[in-house]
This record gives structure tokens, C-alpha cells and sequence, in this order.
């Protein structure tokens, strides 16, 4: 691993908070590392699992999947399903050989660009850490 | 050792449209490297790859007596859908030659009926134009060709105005349904074939189109006396190898690919209707 | 004849992955596969899958892209210098399955470059069977528990010992770049005598003769409808068949560069002729069965001279339904009767 | 047993004269006559046919996906359980179905028989030992040595008494509750080496797609893995593809799974598939305090949740 190394972080965010909520730190000038790319879902429900699974295959470190704090979903309950997925799917991915520090779900809302922030910074430390992942990698 | 399943790279030199709704385009290709380049034969098809979607098989639409290679395809899949967004200058994946062609040898001195529909007229138009540009060796040329709509007509500038400039060919257009632009005839091309009625005498048909125009118009070439090994088709299965090895197009012992595309009515008959 | 101790096999092996590629069965979870030599050898259960995978691999590149049909390309993908294949206990139903994937890849206007190279600097050594199983049928196309067709070394077996026939020149010269392990002497009389005798219990009830042409009109037959009601469209047994040969090839973009794979593919999928316009030839359960056993016992004899079927009865350990070769072949011979 | 199977065949048979049924599935004698297999019968009188199905009896709800309805089907208890997950998926409807349910001591899987005792020429079931007949002639087998690992989870031997006939002879095998040790174990192995071993294991995958097929559960007209586009899934069977298919299939089945083991059963590599589906099926009953997950429910597991549902995210 070469010392600049910078960890690839793939951040799926919901539209009406999360992705607000990193727009709010771009907008409030917070810096935050570039580890992150973003892709903007309509709700953490629409997060199925196996895009975790794919971003993973092509190339990330670490995935984030963020959404609004339970009870504040646009949708009303899309959240809600999708922390019921996430607390079983986190916990396979984990059964199947991955270390769980790779994935991490975080409740972000619109106003909360400071969170995002941080979440982001802390992230890419742990991973940055790690070192990058092997593990399920295409290698193309 | 030639690699078997890779192609050689190809500049699109152009992209014509055929058709109004836009679905037919023709691209003239040329090869980058001068060692890719093959011969063909009329009838005969070449895969066609868009790199990073996929490969499909196409008949060559041109002719080998014309010096650059062409390929109509219209626009169905996956592959296909991604041609049509190329363009002049952009590179597309060419291997080949596959499959029997045409017996354009067989057919000298015959009279030689040709009877398409729609984009059927792309392999058909190989010989077509091989046979006219060795007219002397060929007997009378009739082309019956029909399309949904006028605006769905391929070839326009050759069914209209190269074709029937060339000794002994007529061509008689047909569209299923006509617009006010159109006066010249209208239905289905079997209908239409069994107005003109022409001679099975010393003739040999050859047919290309939708699967349902193909099961009338053999049907109508047998009411006209036409034999079975008068009638020639050619057909189109999924292919992945072009080469008679991934085991997809067969029907029954015979491959598309190798054995075909072009097959007789007889030797159609022979084997089991699978396709 | 020259032998090694079976203690010593092991060591054999390892010497001759330096130079070769060696394929041999051994014990991978709760199973014996074919694969790839790891510093494991299993010589005494017939693997679930075949030996095809070394020279058709599931999937191969078969080539890698840098840009875009817009921008220009760049293919790469050569494809030589990799050390000769070693087989390392084929049976002998293996051993002919090759040769009759040598027809498909090797004969005719095209040859298949990849597994011409792949096969052509390879070794088969087959090891005789002493215990045919249940399921195996070899015996009614012709092949046996000692048959010799399509291997370069003939391994007997006794309690303690492999013996070494080498029958070609490749195989003689495997056999004498190992003569460091070898001992002369002896000649396994009884295994060749137990081999001569080996009796398949399904033989009995399994006859191919003049099956090609009495299936030739039974394209139309109701049996295929009966066969195929069973049949859950997987493709368990086209994989594991040692004859099953067909394969796809597809892309695999990643922005500006990319691969083109060929992988096994199998008619039991729905999707195996579906075209770009929706047509399917064949599109349900019947016509994909009918294709799969006209192809082994009509088609196959036709284009290739012989029956695509080896009787080594791996799909009739592979399918979960009891529809396999020699189910098909019973209830043809019934059907046709 | 014989009784059963009598009375097993006048039901089926009556189910076809009252008009009940178009079509039935059932089990029937198979190419090996020890084992059986799936039929599809269209008429009464092929009721003569029906097996009970002693050994390697594959399971048949997914067959009524296809079959002319009304369609009548023979269950046992962890079949049942696999029709029920349908009607429940909506891919049948419960009112064109005719259900004979029977009583099961357990089905036995004929690879567990040593390979020493091949060339059986007939199983028999004595009491609580299978005996093998073969040339060399009977041995003895402890009945629980020779079943299929699905009878080791067994839900109930007893016949089922959603049927709209319950043939129950009072044989059927006591219940056994799901073994979770399997689980534990790879859980407790670190993380590098449980991404050994199932990378050891996918790597045997064929991709033949036999579990998903066989799978009740896995039921979709058209799978999302066999689209071209989008591509879920490539046809590269290479291994980051595997962890793919693989975590994909278990996934979609989760909270849905009806344990039946018919996956694992199927796959001809021997993938230990349930080690999947399992994991699934225990996380659920513990975090969501779901009581046997096995066992379909109106509401899905994981189309729904508690608003207090444990809280590991912030």
C-alpha cells in the first residue's frame, strides 16, 4: 500500500435528507475527504443490499448508506424497512468473511451537514486504516 | 493459428438511414488493419461487435464486387440498439466470413426471382447486386419487395432507381398500407407475388423476411409451381460463436451458422420445424 | 511395468506441477471435484464434475479492451506459453469424452485455437475402475473399465501400487520424466483380470443400439411432454457432463476498458435461444429436453460420428429430479418400441 | 406404509373422479426402483403410480406453478410449508389447489449409504433401521444415520392439517428443532478464515442455478439474474460473481426461506447452502423476535417492521 493511499468510499444517500445533508456541508464550505463518491437513491429503502455487495465487487473500501432518522422519512417508513434489511444483511456480509467496519449505516438528516462531515472524516480514517479491501474484488 | 472468436477492428466510414422511423440503418465499414480484411461471398454474414456490449450476427448486406463492406441492421436488441448509436468514425468489432451464402454458381443462366420483406432485403441484396454486376452470366432478374409502409422501404435509391436501369430486372414494389404519397401498389407481399405470378420455369426463388411473410410466400411459390429445390431462404437463429461450436443455432443436426444461413426449401423440409 | 507406491504419489504430483498443469480430483468440502492440483490428491471417488474444465475453463477471457467505440480501441489478449495440461486420473468414460470434444473443437473449418493449445501438449493418464458405481453406464457406448480410447497412460490399480502403461508418446514421455519415482517391475495381472470382469450393474437396462435412427422420428413423440414434466430447467447436467460443450460469449464493460468472457452455457436455459425480437424456438421445458438428449443420441451421432454420451452417469448423480441420461434412454427405447 | 400408500392412491384417484382436480403431483417409482421421483398425472387412472416415497424423494410444491388448475398435490409437512409460502407469494391461489397431506417418518437420502453397499436392489424401513438390500444381501442401517439432512430440522412428521385430506398413519417423525451449532461455528471462526472457506466453497459453484430452480421461495416468472440487462449478475462464473449470486439468492429468500433444505438438496456440488439460509432465519428470530421463521406468515419479515426494532444505527 503506498502511503498516499486514499480509500474509495461509495455513499449512498437518500434524496430528501441524507444527500441534502452533504449538500449542506458542500454549501457550508465543511471540508471533508474526497473518499466519498456519492449516489443519490429516493430513499434508504430503495437500498438493496446487493448494491452494497456490488460496489464492493468494483472497487470500494467502505460504503455508506444513509437515511433520514427513524420517524422523519419522506416516504413515512422507508427507513424503517430499510433498517430492518441492513441489521440482517450487515450481519451476513460479516458471516460471509467481511470485515462489518466496511459498511456503515448512519441516520443523516438535511440539516445535519456537520454529521456528514464527520461521519465521512471518521470513515475514511478507520478505513484509510484498514487499508483497501480484497475481499469480493473483481480484478479487471 | 487464427483466434476464432476475435474480431478485428473496423472504422464506421458511414451510417445511412433507411428507413423514416429511423429503425434501419446501413454502415459501410472498413478494417483498421489490412490482415483482418476477408473475402465473402454473397449470403454470407459476419459478427458484428459493439466492444463492451456485444457481438451479433449480420448478414453482409453488400456485395463482394463492390469494394466496401456493408451491414443493415435494424434496430432490435441490445446490441443492435447500441450500433445505431454509433457514427461515422467510431469502431465497431468484424469477424468473419460465416455461413454457406448464396450458390450464386448454381444460379447462372437462370432466371432468378427475388422476393423480400422489410429489412429481409439485406442479405438478398448481395446477390441482388452480384448478380447485376456479372449481369451476362444471370437470366431475367425479378425483385418483388414490400414493407409495412413506404417510409419503411430499405434501399430506396437502388429498388427505385439503380435496379431498374440494369438489362432484363424489374423490381415491383408493394407496401401493406400506402399514404397519400404512395401510388403504387398495396398489400401483403404473398398476395402480391401471387398476382404477378411469374414463371417457376428455369427459375430459382430466393426469399428473406419476417418468419410469417416467409411461410406464405413458400406456400404461394409451391401454388406457382415453384419445387422445393427452387426455393431458396435464408434464416436467423441466436448465435454466440459464429463458428459451429457454442451449440445454440441448430436445428435438428444442421447449424445456421456453418450449414446455413442459406438453406433449400427441401432441405428445410428435412429437418424437424424448430425454429 | 513401472510403479509407484501410493504413498509416493503425492510427491510425484508436486514434482510434476513444475512443469505441467495438473487437473486432479480431490476432496473439496463435502464432495471430490475436479480442479486444479493443490498438494491434494483423491484417487478413489469418481469426481461430480468432469475433466472438460481444463480445456474448455467455465469461463475464459478472451480478451481484455482499453477505450470506446468512440474514442478507438485497443484489444489485447494473447494467449500461449502456459505449461502443458496433465490429467491426472481420468476414468476411462473421461478419456473418450475427450476425443469426442476433440471433434467439436479440433475438427472441421474451424478449429477452436484455445483448446487446441490447451490440448494439444496435454497428457491424459486414466486410471482403470475397479469399482464402477450405480450410476455408471460406460459399457453400453462401447467403453469399458479398462478402455484405453483418449488416454496417453493407463494406470492399474492394486491395494498398495500404481502401475503405468504409457500408451503414446506423450505418455511415455511423462512416464520417463518421473522415472525418479518409479520402480520397475511386476505386472498387475489381477487388477488387469478384475477390470476385464468388472460388471455394471445398470448395463442390463440400458441399450443404445440403433437409437439414433429410431430417434429420428420421434421429433414429434409424447414422451418428450412426459420426460420433461420433471424437469426443473436447471443446468446441473449439461455442467457436470463430460461431453456438454456449448458456451456464450458476452462483454464486461467497466467504463473505458473492459473484457469479453466465453462462458458455459446450458439449452436448459430459458433463455439459451431467446432472440433480440422475443422469439424463442424453444420455449418451454419440452423442447429444451428434446434438444438436450437429440443432441447426445441423433444429432451428436450425425455431426460427430458417435453418441455425445459417455455413460459415466454424472448426471444422474447431478439431477435432483431423476431425469438423466439413462432414465432418457429407458424410457426412448419404451416410447419407441 | 403400505396402508398409507393405499389409501394415498384412492385419494388421489377420487380427487380426479369428483372432479376436484385437472392435475396432480405426486411422487412415482423412479429409474432407480429404490428411489422415486416427481409425476405430473393427468387421470384417475394413473393414481396406481403414486409412491410414498421412501428415499431421495424430491420435494413438489414448486411443480404447481405449472400445472393446470385445479391442481392437486401430496405433501408432507416440509412441503407443505413450501405450498404455503406460494399462496402466500401469491403465485398460486390456495382455492385451486387440492392438498393431500401424509405423515412422514423421515425420507432417506441414498448417498448417505456407504459406497461399500452399492448395487441396492431395494430399501426397506424396519421399525427404526433402513435396511439395504443388495447382492451380497440385507444390512442394517440406523434409520436417523440415512436421512436427508432436511429431516434432521424436520418441522413435523405429522401430516399437515392445512390438506384437504390428511392421511396420517402416526408414524411420522417427531419434530426436531433447527440446529444452529453449524451457524455458531463459522461464527466464531475469524474473519479471514470464514472468507476462505465459503471462497473454497463458492468456488465449486457451477452456477448451474439448481438451488434457486428447486427453491420454493425463489418462485419470480422471470429471475432478475438471467436479464441481460440490467446485468445483476454476469455469466463470468469468476468468484467475486459468486459472493454475488450467492449472498444475492440467500438474501432474497430471507424471511422467506421455508427451510425445507430441497437448495441444498439439489445442488449437485455439494454447497452447504442452508449454512446460508440458516443464518438469515436465526438473525430474524432473534432481532425481531420472530418465533420459528420458518413457518410463512401473512406478513413478511422483512415487509414490515417494529418501530422498535433494535437501533445499531446513528
Amino acid at each position: 500500500m503506498s502511503l498516499d493511499w486514499q480509500p474509495k468510499i461509495v455513499g449512498f444517500t437518500c434524496n430528501w435528507c441524507s444527500y441534502a445533508g452533504a449538500d449542506l456541508a458542500g454549501t457550508s464550505r465543511m471540508s471533508y475527504p474526497a473518499s466519498v463518491r456519492i449516489i443519490r437513491v429516493p430513499c434508504s429503502g430503495r437500498i438493496n443490499p446487493v448494491f452494497v455487495i456490488r460496489a464492493f465487487q468494483r472497487g470500494a473500501d467502505g460504503v455508506l448508506v444513509a437515511g433520514c432518522h427513524p420517524g422523519d422519512c419522506h416516504y413515512s417508513t422507508g427507513n424503517m424497512y430499510a433498517r430492518r434489511r441492513f441489521l440482517i444483511a450487515r450481519r451476513f456480509m460479516e458471516y460471509l468473511g467481511m470485515d462489518p467496519a466496511r459498511l456503515e449505516i448512519h441516520w443523516i438528516s438535511a440539516s445535519e451537514g456537520q454529521k456528514f462531515q464527520e461521519v465521512i472524516k471518521n470513515m475514511t480514517d478507520r478505513i484509510h486504516a484498514m487499508g483497501p479491501n480484497r475481499k469480493m474484488r473483481e480484478i479487471l | 493459428m487464427k483466434a476464432l472468436l476475435i474480431p478485428g477492428l473496423a472504422r464506421i466510414e458511414s451510417v445511412r438511414d433507411e428507413t423514416a422511423a429511423g429503425d434501419v440503418k446501413t454502415f459501410t465499414v472498413q478494417f483498421l488493419d489490412e490482415k483482418d480484411r476477408f473475402d465473402y461471398m454473397p449470403g454470407q454474414c459476419a459478427m458484428l461487435s459493439v466492444i463492451g456490449v456485444g457481438e451479433c450476427m449480420i448478414s453482409i448486406t453488400s456485395s463482394p464486387t463492390r469494394d466496401r463492406m456493408q451491414f443493415s441492421v435494424k434496430k432490435s436488441g441490445r446490441v443492435t440498439s447500441a450500433l445505431h448509436e454509433l457514427e461515422a468514425g467510431h469502431t465497431v468489432g468484424v469477424r468473419g466470413p460465416y455461413g454457406n451464402g448464396f450458390a450464386v454458381n448454381e444460379w447462372r443462366n437462370k432466371r432468378l426471382l427475388f422476393i423480400a420483406g422489410g429489412i429481409g432485403l439485406a442479405p438478398l441484396r448481395s446477390a441482388i447486386n452480384y448478380c447485376l454486376d456479372n449481369r451476362e452470366d444471370y437470366g431475367p432478374i425479378q425483385i418483388i419487395y414490400g414493407a409495412r409502409s413506404p417510409g419503411d422501404l430499405c434501399f430506396k435509391d437502388e429498388i427505385f432507381k439503380n435496379w431498374p436501369g440494369f438489362p432484363e430486372t424489374q423490381v415491383q414494389v408493394t407496401v401493406d398500407k400506402g399514404d397519400e404519397s404512395w401510388n403504387g401498389p398495396q398489400g401483403f407481399v404473398p398476395s402480391f407475388l401471387k398476382e404477378i405470378a411469374p414463371s417457376p420455369d428455369n427459375a430459382v426463388a430466393v426469399t428473406c423476411g419476417p418468419p410469417i411473410m416467409i411461410k406464405f410466400v413458400l406456400q404461394a411459390l409451391s401454388e406457382l409451381g415453384f419445387g422445393d429445390e427452387q426455393v431458396v431462404t435464408t434464416l436467423e437463429l441466436k448465435m454466440q460463436c459464429g463458428v459451429g461450436k457454442c451449440g445454440r443455432c441448430n436445428i435438428g443436426h444442421k447449424y445456421v451458422c456453418v450449414d446455413g444461413p442459406v438453406f433449400t426449401l427441401s432441405q428445410l423440409r428435412a429437418l424437424p420445424a424448430e425454429y | 511395468m513401472l510403479h509407484i507406491s501410493k504413498h509416493n504419489l503425492l510427491s510425484l504430483l508436486t514434482h510434476a506441477s513444475s512443469s505441467w498443469q495438473v487437473f486432479c480430483p480431490s476432496k473439496q468440502g463435502s464432495t471430490v471435484n475436479f480442479g486444479w492440483f493443490e498438494g491434494t490428491v483423491d484417487t478413489v471417488a469418481i469426481p461430480v464434475n468432469s475433466c472438460k474444465g481444463a480445456f474448455l475453463p467455465q469461463t475464459e477471457e478472451l480478451f481484455t479492451y482499453r477505450g470506446t467505440p468512440e474514442t478507438g480501441l485497443s484489444l489485447t489478449g494473447g494467449f500461449d506459453g502456459q505449461k502443458p495440461v496433465l490429467i491426472f486420473f481420468a476414468r476411462p468414460c473421461d478419456a473418450r469424452a475427450l476425443t469426442l470434444l476433440d471433434r467439436v473443437f479440433l475438427e472441421g473449418e474451424y478449429a477452436d485455437d484455445r483448446y487446441r493449445s490447451r490440448r494439444a501438449r496435454s497428457v491424459v493418464v486414466t486410471v482403470g475402475c475397479k469399482s464402477p458405481l450405480d450410476t455408471c453406464f460406460c459399457t453400453a457406448f462401447g467403453i469399458g473399465p479398462d478402455s484405453k480410447a483418449g488416454s496417453d497412460v493407463f494406470v492399474y490399480e492394486d491395494e498398495t501400487s500404481l502401475y503405468f502403461e504409457p500408451l503414446t508418446e506423450g505418455g511415455a514421455g511423462f512416464v520417463a520424466a518421473h522415472l525418479a519415482y518409479l520402480a520397475e517391475g511386476g505386472t498387475p495381472v489381477s487388477v488387469m483380470e478384475e477390470l476385464r470382469r468388472a460388471e455394471l450393474p445398470l448395463a442390463g437396462r440400458i441399450w443404445v443400439e440403433g437409437m439414433a435412427e429410431m430417434l429420428d422420428s420421434m421429433f414429434d413423440h409424447p414422451v418428450w411432454e412426459k420426460m420433461s414434466a420433471r424437469c426443473r430447467g436447471c443446468g446441473a447436467c449439461t455442467y457436470l457432463c463430460p461431453t456438454c460443450y456449448c458456451f456464450s460469449v458476452f462483454d464486461a464493460p467497466r467504463g473505458t476498458h473492459g473484457k469479453r468472457y466465453r462462458s458455459w452455457d446450458s439449452c436448459q436455459f430459458s433463455d439459451f435461444m431467446l432472440m433480440a425480437g422475443g422469439h424463442n424456438p424453444r420455449p418451454t421445458r419440452k423442447e429444451r429436453v428434446r434438444q438436450r438428449f437429440m443432441h447426445k443420441f441423433n444429432y451428436g451421432v450425425k455431426r460427430q460420428g458417435d453418441y455425445l454420451c459417455v455413460g459415466c452417469g454424472r448426471c444422474i448423480r447431478a439431477c435432483s429430479v431423476g431425469l438423466h441420461a439413462a432414465s432418457a434412454l429407458f424410457d426412448l427405447k419404451e416410447a419407441g418400441r | 406404509m403400505n396402508d398409507l400408500r393405499e389409501q394415498l392412491k384412492e385419494a388421489v384417484a377420487s380427487a380426479f373422479s369428483q372432479g376436484r382436480v385437472r392435475s396432480f403431483v405426486c411422487l412415482e417409482r423412479g429409474f432407480y426402483p429404490f428411489a422415486t421421483m416427481p409425476a405430473i398425472l393427468h387421470s384417475g387412472s394413473d393414481a396406481d403410480r403414486v409412491e410414498i416415497g421412501l428415499a431421495d424423494a424430491p420435494l413438489l410444491a414448486k411443480y404447481l406453478l405449472d400445472m393446470p388448475k385445479p391442481a392437486g398435490i401430496v405433501v408432507r409437512s416440509c412441503d407443505a410449508l413450501g405450498v404455503s409460502r406460494l399462496i402466500r407469494d401469491r403465485r398460486v391461489k390456495r382455492e385451486d389447489l387440492y392438498i393431500i397431506s401424509i405423515s412422514c417418518p423421515g425420507v432417506v437420502d441414498t448417498a448417505k449409504i456407504p459406497m461399500s453397499m452399492h448395487r441396492i436392489t431395494a430399501l426397506e424401513k424396519a421399525g427404526d433401521a433402513l435396511i439395504v438390500h443388495t447382492a451380497l444381501g440385507p444390512t442394517e442401517l440406523p434409520w436417523s444415520s440415512v436421512l436427508l439432512d432436511r429431516c434432521l430440522a424436520c418441522v413435523s412428521g405429522a401430516a399437515s392439517t392445512d390438506a384437504d385430506v390428511v392421511l396420517d398413519d402416526g408414524r411420522g417423525k417427531p419434530p426436531a428443532p433447527v440446529d444452529y451449532s453449524e451457524i455458531d461455528e463459522v461464527e466464531h471462526m475469524a474473519p479471514d478464515e470464514r472468507y476462505a472457506m465459503w471462497e473454497k466453497e463458492f468456488a465449486k459453484c457451477i452456477r448451474c442455478f439448481a438451488c434457486r430452480n428447486a427453491c420454493p421461495a425463489c418462485s419470480c416468472r422471470k429471475c432478475s439474474l438471467d436479464l441481460p440487462e440490467p446485468e445483476w449478475l454476469s455469466r463470468a462464473v469468476i468468484l467475486p460473481e459468486q459472493f454475488m449470486f450467492h449472498f444475492t439468492r440467500a438474501y432474497h429468500v430471507a424471511g422467506r426461506c421455508v427451510g425445507c433444505g430441497e437448495c441444498e438438496r439439489a445442488c449437485p456440488v455439494g454447497l452447504p447452502l442452508m449454512k446460508l439460509n440458516r443464518k438469515f432465519t436465526r438473525d430474524i428470530e432473534t432481532l425481531f423476535g420472530v418465533d420459528d421463521a420458518r413457518i410463512p406468515r401473512d406478513v413478511e419479515v422483512l415487509g414490515t417492521f417494529l418501530p422498535d426494532d433494535p437501533e445499531e444505527f446513528c
